[in-house]
């Protein structure tokens, strides 16, 4: 097994609303090792990119609260610990995140020349003064991302450039330096499926070029099949099943991982099955037992009082339901994961 | 053939912008719609799925070209005047949930608009239809009395369903349905329209960009690239032996979940470019800045759709070979 | 040209008189009826005799005996401030150029036909009538230089050959011969004069005279008692309410002074329009004021009026009717009233001009007074110019409303006619709608008798009739005129007297603040 | 850009003729005779036919205005009926001594809003937020001229250490008019002992004129501020390692401006209402005082042209406003979502 | 239809309930119950003057001059003006003028200010639009302060034709702010769908359009309140206002400044009164703009 670039124990994130804490995140686990795809599946709300940018720490600190115990690893560095310097190297040299909205996340007062010039000043690796320098590194990155014209993308403001463009933008951004771990929020989501089709495939080449590790979070399994290595499900703040691409969907195990596979509509036909109706449970008050409860086929009372620990049901494949208990040894914090 | 329900002959809308400047956003549509189908309408954003549903529910006075809905046109000159009848007979489902409820009025409001104006059922019986149509789509009764703030997406495009239902339609137009919503509901909501459509004896133009969602509730598929028809055929046909290079593209980038699905899409076309700005539509084939096949007789010619087997028919150039 | 220059460099005071203005003065002679304008036009020109009938630009006059030729004979020598010799051609061009703008005080030399050169130094004047005032009035003829005023005419103007008479330039500039001479004009802000060297009644015995007078634009009481205490401010506005002069006098080295210009503050009734157009529902009205009670907080330092001229006026009645503070008679008059069964639902409307403050406590007072005794009295506040419109007509005329009236003439016969006569009727002088023929007639007769003391007594006469027969007006007040001066540094012969006195000294508009008569003291 | 602006400016114009038709139709249309109440009861009628002829009383309504109009777009706006001058000479000179003060007051404003309202964003619900917060709703609540007579009082009676009165000290000269901004005149001038007095006198008005206007802008900054940091695009920013200090003057605060600009331009504007009570009060001899009057007199040709010179600086500082925000995002200027 | 109701066994929500999560987010904000704590004692005072001012009839006509310019005491607690009137009897029924004042301008300014912006908003882009809005933007063009200053000043100066004025000027704020919701609102799919069944124009404008319109409008009335008495009593102080001897907030402090700062209390306690007034509507209008933010998550 390689080594863990990226480790997050027990994380727990709660966001401060006017009724109360809400926790977005609870006790999470999950790592990435380095060269490693992995993905982050969930249905919208269940609190990825809360998770991911707690990891880039660029969440408002005022506006959260943070669990006693969480530890965010990276290289053995536990970012929550870290100071305003490492922090800002971590951002510079390490990891870097890519957007969800491709059209919030840039300001849209600047042109994206000056944006990119900006992170590249800041960056460390360029001399303030070589301009030039600085200006050829974007061009570059630019390109990668098969842009053609890079001068006039680069005296433009954001707005004048179509989502897709966007989205390359931020990717071209975010690799403008060398980063060790690429955390991609679902890009693409708001594009549409031809241009989707080629900023994963643009994704994959710049991961697998350079050997970094990449973070994919998305709601739709059918894209991390395609892109990545190791699968997290996530629903309501929980992982709730966690293994190796082909096994999830060989072998699904969690009730809401099962539903949410039946109910992606085949090209082959054949109807589309019931699907998991009803919604996720408010996090301000989470139910006290199994998260999934309400919408699960296989509730029982126990699930509704008693939160499920995590169950190894097969080599490398983790899952958190009662169903599989006898499968396999629960596993203590820490040993949640597939080793 | 009385079979037909709606038939658009050559459709046009464009819209203004700025001086002798025009979005082409419907560009010379023909597309009929046999009772009891649904006519799946795909195409990327930005192509006119949208505008073509608009132009129809008389949203939009057109700019050319001719709606028969059984038997009655519309045409340039009626403007945007649609007879009561048809305004009882079709509906629409909008795309986003959340700006298609007035959030200021309750379900019940919300739902007793359409039958007061058509006058639906008496007055004093409103209430009971209101329970009937909720019954319908499967919600609880005590939704009459809540707000579209306080219910989730899908529920809130069940009562823009239910509404779609209140005057007893023949034929709803559904835009986008379940694009913003997650799949799990989706699901729901699509197993829903498709038992709708069974009781009521409904009649369905179905837009989406999924093709996934496509394939299970048409029985007829039509893609649309740049404000028009580049394809259209039976879904079966469709997914056995799609012709048009975009539609292979369109059907090739989809990520799927299990292998058998994998078999389906082509392999043999890349995804490329985007979709250009409808305001500058390349000249000829309109495709042709991002078809694999592109010849010299694409740039300079726009192609006509052909009939390649019963039902089906291409625009493009390849097929004439 | 500005005040610095009037400032010395060792630090001590400027030798500068500065007053308040409560606008920018007009300095023109033709156009002026203010207090700020009179003092202006009255020491940057000339007149033929001063107010009080001594003589300055003419050494000496004579009048026909029928009254309708008078003849001044003038000094020789006197410069204007361009340089020009001031002669008779020169008073000539000023009398027709006052006549034919017609504003200000010409309408007072209605009756004089004309003004003849006899020779250089000799002018005659023509009236139409006998005017028994003729010489009550002729101060209000300033001289100016023909020459100058005719090269800075604006050519297409309404007065034909004469352009606009030099209106426009007269705003600014001066062209008399009078002590000070205009040195600048700031619009809205401030104007400042200088002295003239070449006075022709020379500085000797006045080298304490300011060098400068500056009439400064200032309205809130507040900004001046800050002035006032910085010595940035000589002398005060005279329009204050008494509770301001309190504040004023605590300031150190600022004192009081009280003048009069014969100010009288009248209530004058609509006799026109119902309820007021009943004589003795009038004097019920005049029973309801409580004079007394006004003397101290409303009209700082005034006097009890007695009858309709004040008592400063040549020609005063003494002993006129007069009606007292007095509820029940007030009951009586109102019972003897067309509207005894009435008077309770009939609403009287009141109208007070807004500039002045303190008259709300006046007519605060009458409206509680009149709710004793069951009469509705609304009062509406308004501006001067909805006032004059309103007293136009004696439909809108309002039932009662409150004004001083300054005359323009020390003489009782010719203020009796202002006031009663049908030819200022519907003006702010005469709002009561009293008019009749008769009374006319014997207004117009007292006008013309020639001798001072017929002359007087015809309108002492007059005086009792329009009080005791008519009662148009209740005169309340004969107002003083307080001034807060500096009077560590300045010397002011008004202010002495006074102070030496107690008593109120008559003024002619604009005499009070003769600046050759102030001393000031730089150094004190 | 160019084009927008004369897109704006015309735009303008068509609007100013508008409030001046309304303007002046409601000048005209008063009961009385005009002239006759300027000239006083004791004028002759020929001295009041004059007038009324040269005021174009004579002639019906439409004609009227027409005349008028065509006066004053020769400059000239008639005779006021109060100083008998020229109206344009009486704003000639009044003009400056206003747009001196709303200038300064602007300026108060402008630097004070950003100053404080990004001090209290840095520091969001610390001691200088709070404190902020309460003299922002003092500043909404207490009128300019209560301020103005409170300044007046504590500086004029009490504690005598800035000048309260008038544009300059008696016996300071001031300086040869270029501009009419005295301050400014006197620096080109070299004459800085005047240039220090105007700007002493200057103070405290200017101050009354901007506190409530600082305060709710500084307030609005804050907002904009904070809003604006929650911001996806902030979030982005931040996870490239831009320090904070970059990430605040310069990514946060660009974006935040423009809704606060439009808000400044209004409040500016309103200055010119407010400078009526303010120039009353510390006796500031300009041209909102000389408005006040010739509202209260109603010196027709003065009130109208005072009212459409308001006009067009409102509309002036709309147009720098909009132009500004032009500058500031590239969505106006370019044209574009926004 | 009740029965139905019953027979599924649910009642319609109560209007009581909605009403306590209003109130409930309304009073978890203190400045927003300052606010309304201040305005129901402005109302008070407006409403039961004659009842809770120590001297009800110093409101009126009445002098008493050898009471004049008193100190606050313990009699007197305000003070006495020039003409002996008792300053806290004034302001307690300035509050009635300032108050009435502020409902007459908003009762006339804004459901014209909304129709308008509403019919504008809706047919935007059409004549109607054009005609409205230049209307509007020729009425924006001025200060409205200087607006109503040059309305007031050429009628004849009183309270009727004072509120005339500020309705004037007043207007055109509603209009441009329902406008640009109305636009905005007019896209929605919820507007398209009423249209497309046919609903009557009134329908549209009144049922669908405006309520989503009306909660910035309400929040936008309850801070107006505030800001008309502040542009009534700056019109009053200049001079163009309530006639004597009603008491008002700005005359009482334009006549008491010309008596500063001897006395003091002549302009002090009217102006802390204006801005207690205005203070409390402001606190009250962000909290209910809170409160319908809040009501809308
Ligand atoms: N700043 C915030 N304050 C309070 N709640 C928040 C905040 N940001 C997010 N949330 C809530 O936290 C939950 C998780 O949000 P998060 O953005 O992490 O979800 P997600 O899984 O990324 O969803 P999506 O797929 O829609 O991006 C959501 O219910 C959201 O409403
Ligand atoms: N009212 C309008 N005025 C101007 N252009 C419009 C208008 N409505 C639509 N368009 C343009 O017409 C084109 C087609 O739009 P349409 O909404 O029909 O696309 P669509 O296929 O429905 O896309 P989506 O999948 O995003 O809904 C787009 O380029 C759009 O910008
Ligand atoms: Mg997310
Ligand atoms: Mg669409």
């Amino acid at each position: 097994m390689d080594e863990k670039l990226l480790d997050i124990q027990d994380l727990s994130v709660w966001y401060k609303t006017y009724r109360g804490f809400a926790e977005v995140v609870d006790h999470i686990n999950l790592y990435v090792g380095k060269g490693e795809k992995i993905g982050l599946v969930g249905e919208s709300g269940c609190g990825k990119t809360t998770t991911m940018k707690m990891v880039m720490r660029t969440l408002d600190e005022r506006g959260i609260k943070v669990g006693e115990g969480s530890k965010l690893l990276f290289g053995g560095e536990d970012i929550l610990a870290m100071d305003a310097k490492a922090l800002l190297d971590l951002r510079r040299r390490k990891i870097s995140m890519i957007s969800q909205s491709p059209m919030a996340a840039l300001n849209p007062v600047f042109t994206i020349g000056q944006q990119m010039m900006d992170v590249l000043k800041y960056s460390g690796q360029f001399d303030k003064h070589d301009k030039k320098g600085m200006l050829d590194a974007a061009r570059k990155a630019i390109d990668s991302v098969m842009i053609p014209d890079p001068d006039r993308i680069l005296n433009s403001y954001p707005h004048q450039l179509s989502g897709g463009m966007r989205q390359r933008i931020c990717i071209a951004t975010s690799l403008l330096t060398p980063r060790q771990l690429l955390i991609a929020d679902e890009p693409g989501t708001a594009l549409d499926v031809t241009v989707q089709g080629q900023i994963h495939k643009l994704l994959r080449r710049l991961v697998e070029e350079e050997k970094r590790s990449l973070i994919m979070i998305t709601h739709s399994l059918g894209v991390v099949r395609e892109l990545v290595d190791r699968i997290y499900v996530m629903y309501a703040g929980n992982i709730v099943e966690n293994c190796d691409t082909a096994e999830l969907f060989k072998n699904p195990l969690h009730p809401y991982t099962q539903g949410l596979l039946a109910c992606v509509p085949r090209l082959t036909g054949g109807g589309i099955s019931a699907g998991i109706y009803g919604y996720i449970p408010s996090y301000v008050n989470p139910p006290k037992g199994c998260r999934f409860f309400n919408r699960c086929p296989h509730c029982t009372e126990r699930c509704k009082q008693e939160k499920p620990g995590t169950y190894m049901a097969a080599e490398n494949h983790a899952v958190s339901c009662f169903l599989y208990e006898d499968k396999g040894p629960a596993k203590e914090r820490g040993d949640g994961h597939v080793e | 053939m009385s079979n037909e329900l709606l038939t658009l002959k050559n459709l046009k809308q464009y819209f203004p912008v700025g001086k002798d400047r025009f979005v082409r956003a419907v560009d010379g549509v023909d597309l009929t719609i046999n009772h009891g189908d649904v006519m799946g309408l795909v195409g990327e954003s930005g192509s006119g799925k949208s505008t073509i549903a608009y132009t129809v529910m008389g949203m939009y006075g057109m700019t050319g070209g001719e709606i028969d809905f059984e038997g009655e046109v519309f045409t340039k000159e009626t403007k945007r005047k649609r007879s009561m009848k048809f305004r009882r007979e079709a509906q629409i489902v909008f795309q986003d949930p959340g700006s298609s409820l007035n959030p200021y009025q309750d379900v019940r409001s919300i739902l007793s608009l359409p039958l007061k104006v058509h006058k639906v059922v008496p007055k004093n019986e409103i209430d009971d239809k209101i329970l009937e149509i909720l019954e319908m789509v499967e919600l609880p009764a005590d939704f009459m009395y809540k707000s579209p703030n306080s219910i989730g997406g899908g529920e809130k495009q069940l009562v823009s369903i239910a509404r779609a239902l209140c005057c007893n339609p023949k034929f709803i137009i559904l835009d986008e349905p379940t694009s913003s919503l997650d799949v799990s509901i989706q699901a729901k909501i699509i197993n829903m329209l498709i038992k709708l459509k069974k009781e009521q004896n409904l009649t369905y133009m179905f837009i989406t960009h999924d093709m996934g969602v496509m394939r299970n509730v048409s029985n007829r598929v039509a893609i649309m690239y740049l404000g028009k028809i580049c394809e259209i055929a039976p879904t079966e046909t469709f997914y056995r032996n799609p012709l048009h290079p975009y539609t292979q593209m369109l059907l090739s980038s989809i990520p799927v979940v299990s292998e058998e699905d994998e078999t389906i899409k082509p392999k043999a076309v890349e995804c490329v470019g985007e979709i250009p700005s409808p305001v500058n539509v390349p000249t000829g084939c309109s495709f042709h800045t991002r078809c694999p096949y592109k010849c010299e007789r694409c740039t300079k010619e726009d192609p006509v759709m052909r009939e390649v087997e019963p039902g089906h028919t291409v625009r493009c150039h390849l097929i004439d070979k | 040209g500005d005040p610095a220059d009037a400032q010395t460099g060792d630090g001590t005071r400027p030798s500068i008189i500065r007053f308040s203005a409560d606008s920018t003065p007009k300095i023109d002679p033709a156009v002026i009826t203010d207090l700020v304008g009179s003092v202006c036009v009255e020491n940057l020109y000339d007149n033929l005799t001063y107010p009080d009938e001594t003589p300055n630009l003419a050494t000496d006059w004579e009048a026909s005996p029928d009254g309708l030729e008078y003849t001044f004979h003038l000094k020789e020598g006197v410069k204007f401030h361009s340089g020009n010799d001031l002669t008779a051609s020169d008073v000539v061009f000023s009398f027709n150029r006052f006549k034919t703008i017609g504003q200000g005080f010409a309408y007072l030399f209605d009756t004089v036909e004309e003004c003849v050169a006899d020779d250089d130094y000799t002018v005659r004047f023509v009236l139409a009538e006998p005017l028994g005032s003729f010489m009550g009035i002729i101060w209000h003829l300033y001289i100016l230089d023909e020459e100058t005023v005719m090269a800075n005419i604006v050519d297409d103007g309404t007065y034909g050959e004469y352009g606009d008479y030099a209106m426009a330039w007269l705003l600014d500039n001066d062209a008399g011969s009078g002590p000070y001479t205009a040195t600048e004009m700031v619009h809205s802000d401030y104007f400042l004069a200088s002295r003239f060297p070449d006075w022709h009644m020379g500085w000797e015995g006045r080298e304490n005279a300011p060098e400068q007078f500056q009439a400064i634009y200032l309205t809130e009481p507040s900004t001046q008692q800050t002035m006032m205490a910085n010595q940035e401010l000589e002398i005060s506005s005279p329009w204050f309410a008494p509770e301001n002069y309190e504040a004023l006098d605590e300031i150190e080295g600022v004192e009081l002074a009280f003048t009069t210009w014969a100010c009288t503050q009248y209530i004058f009734f609509n006799t026109q329009a119902a309820p007021t157009d009943d004589l003795n529902y009038r004097k019920a009205l005049s029973c309801l004021l409580d004079y007394e009670s006004f003397l101290g907080p409303v009209f700082y330092g005034a006097e009890r009026s007695v009858g309709p001229v004040s008592s400063a006026i040549n020609g005063h009645n003494d002993s006129c009717t007069t009606y007292n503070y007095d509820i029940e008679q007030a009951k009586e008059y109102l019972a003897q009233s067309r509207y005894a069964d009435t008077y309770q639902d009939i609403e009287l409307e009141c109208f007070l001009l807004d500039s002045a403050p303190a008259l709300e406590k006046m007519m605060l007072s009458l409206q509680a007074n009149c709710a004793q005794v069951g009469i509705t009295m609304n009062i509406r506040k308004g501006p001067w110019l909805t006032y004059q419109e309103q007293i136009s007509n004696p439909d809108s005329a309002p039932n009662v409303s409150t004004c001083n009236i300054t005359p323009s003439v020390n003489d009782a016969a010719s203020v009796m006619r202002t006031l009663f006569g049908s030819a200022t009727q519907g003006t702010f002088e005469n709002p009561t709608w009293v008019s009749t023929p008769e009374l006319d007639e014997r207004l117009d007769t007292a006008v013309t008798i020639l001798d001072t003391d017929e002359r007087n007594a015809a309108a002492m006469e007059l005086q009792d009739y329009v009080m005791a027969e008519l009662c148009a007006s209740a005169p309340v007040a004969d107002m003083a005129n307080p001034y807060a001066y500096q009077s560590t540094y300045i010397d002011w012969p008004v202010a002495d007297y006074y102070n030496e006195t107690g008593e109120l000294k008559y003024y002619a508009l604009g005499m009070d603040m003769y600046m050759p008569d102030i001393s000031i003291y730089t150094d004190r | 850009m160019l084009r927008y602006i004369l897109k704006r400016l015309l735009q303008g114009v068509f609007v100013l003729i508008g409030v001046s038709i309304v303007i002046f139709c409601l000048s005209r249309i008063i009961p009385g005779d005009p002239a006759r109440l300027a000239l006083g009861q004791h004028a002759t009628q020929e001295a009041v036919d004059n007038l009324s002829k040269q005021m174009y009383l004579d002639k019906p309504l439409p004609v009227q205005y027409i005349l008028w109009f065509r006066d004053v777009l020769h400059g000239d706006f008639g005779i006021s009926l109060s100083t008998r001058r020229s109206v344009t000479e009486d704003m000639k000179q009044l003009l400056p001594a206003t747009f001196e003060l709303i200038f300064w007051s602007a300026l108060f404003m402008v630097g004070g809003s950003l100053i404080l309202g990004r001090a209290a964003a840095r520091h969001r619900d610390g001691i200088l937020d709070s404190i902020i917060r309460v003299f922002s709703y003092i500043g909404i609540a207490v009128p300019s001229f209560v301020v103005a007579i409170v300044l007046l009082v504590i500086f004029g009676n009490l504690w005598q250490v800035i000048p309260t009165l008038g544009r300059l000290s008696t016996g300071v000269a001031p300086p040869d008019t270029i501009t009419g901004f005295y301050v400014l005149d006197a620096l080109v001038q070299g004459q800085f002992s005047t240039a220090w007095d105007a700007f002493l006198h200057l103070l405290l008005p200017a101050f009354a004129l901007s506190l409530g206007g600082m305060f709710q802008d500084a307030r609005l900054m804050r907002s904009a501020l904070t809003d604006n940091m929650g911001k996806e695009y902030m979030c982005v920013s931040r996870s490239y390692g831009l320090p904070e200090k970059v990430l605040m003057n310069r990514y946060l605060f660009k974006p935040s401006s423009t809704s606060v600009i439009t808000v400044m331009g209004m409040d500016i504007a309103s200055m010119v209402g407010n400078a009526f009570m303010v120039e009353q009060v510390f006796n500031w001899p300009g041209f909102s005082k000389y408005g006040a009057n010739a509202m209260i007199t109603k010196d027709l040709n003065s009130v109208c042209a005072v009212v459409l010179v308001i006009g067009a600086t409102f509309l002036v500082v709309n147009l720098i406003v909009d132009v500004i925000n032009a500058m500031v995002d590239p969505r106006i200027r370019l044209g574009g979502d926004l | 239809m009740d029965a139905a109701k019953k027979k599924k066994g649910f009642l319609k929500p109560s209007t009581r309930e909605n009403f306590c999560i209003y109130w409930y987010n309304f009073r978890s904000n203190k400045l927003s119950m300052v606010g309304l704590a201040i305005v129901v004692i402005s109302l008070i005072f407006a409403i039961f003057a004659p009842y809770v001012a120590p001297f009800p009839e110093h409101a009126g006509a009445y002098v008493d001059l050898a009471n004049a310019g008193v100190a606050p005491n313990a009699t007197f607690w305000f003070g006495t003006d020039v003409t002996g009137r008792d300053i806290l009897s004034r302001v307690i029924f300035g509050f009635r003028g300032a108050l009435k004042m502020a409902v007459v301008v908003l009762a006339i300014s804004v459901p014209v200010g909304t129709f308008l912006g509403l019919l504008a908003g809706y047919y935007h882009h059409t004549w109607v639009d054009t005609v409205i809005m230049r209307m509007t933007d020729i009425f924006l063009a001025l200060p409205s302060l200087v607006l109503a200053m040059t309305i007031a000043s050429l009628m004849e100066p009183n309270m009727t034709n004072t509120m005339i004025a500020v309705t004037l000027s007043w207007w055109p704020w509603y209009t441009r702010l329902v406008y640009s919701m109305a636009t905005g609102y007019s896209k929605e799919y919820f507007i398209k769908n009423a249209e497309l069944v046919g609903a009557s124009r009134a329908h549209i404008l009144f049922k669908e359009l405006l309520p989503n319109c009306l909660s910035p409008v309400l929040t936008k009335m309850a801070l107006d309140v505030g800001w008309v008495i502040l542009l009534g009593a700056s019109l009053s102080f200049i001079g163009l206002g309530e006639q004597p001897p009603t008491p008002s907030f700005g005359t009482m402090i334009s006549e008491g400044s010309t008596y500063m700062p001897d006395y003091w209390w002549m302009t002090a306690f009217p102006a802390l009164a204006i801005v207690f007034v205005i203070l409390g509507f402001n606190f009250l209008g962000d909290g209910i703009r809170d409160m319908l933010d809040r009501g809308k998550q």
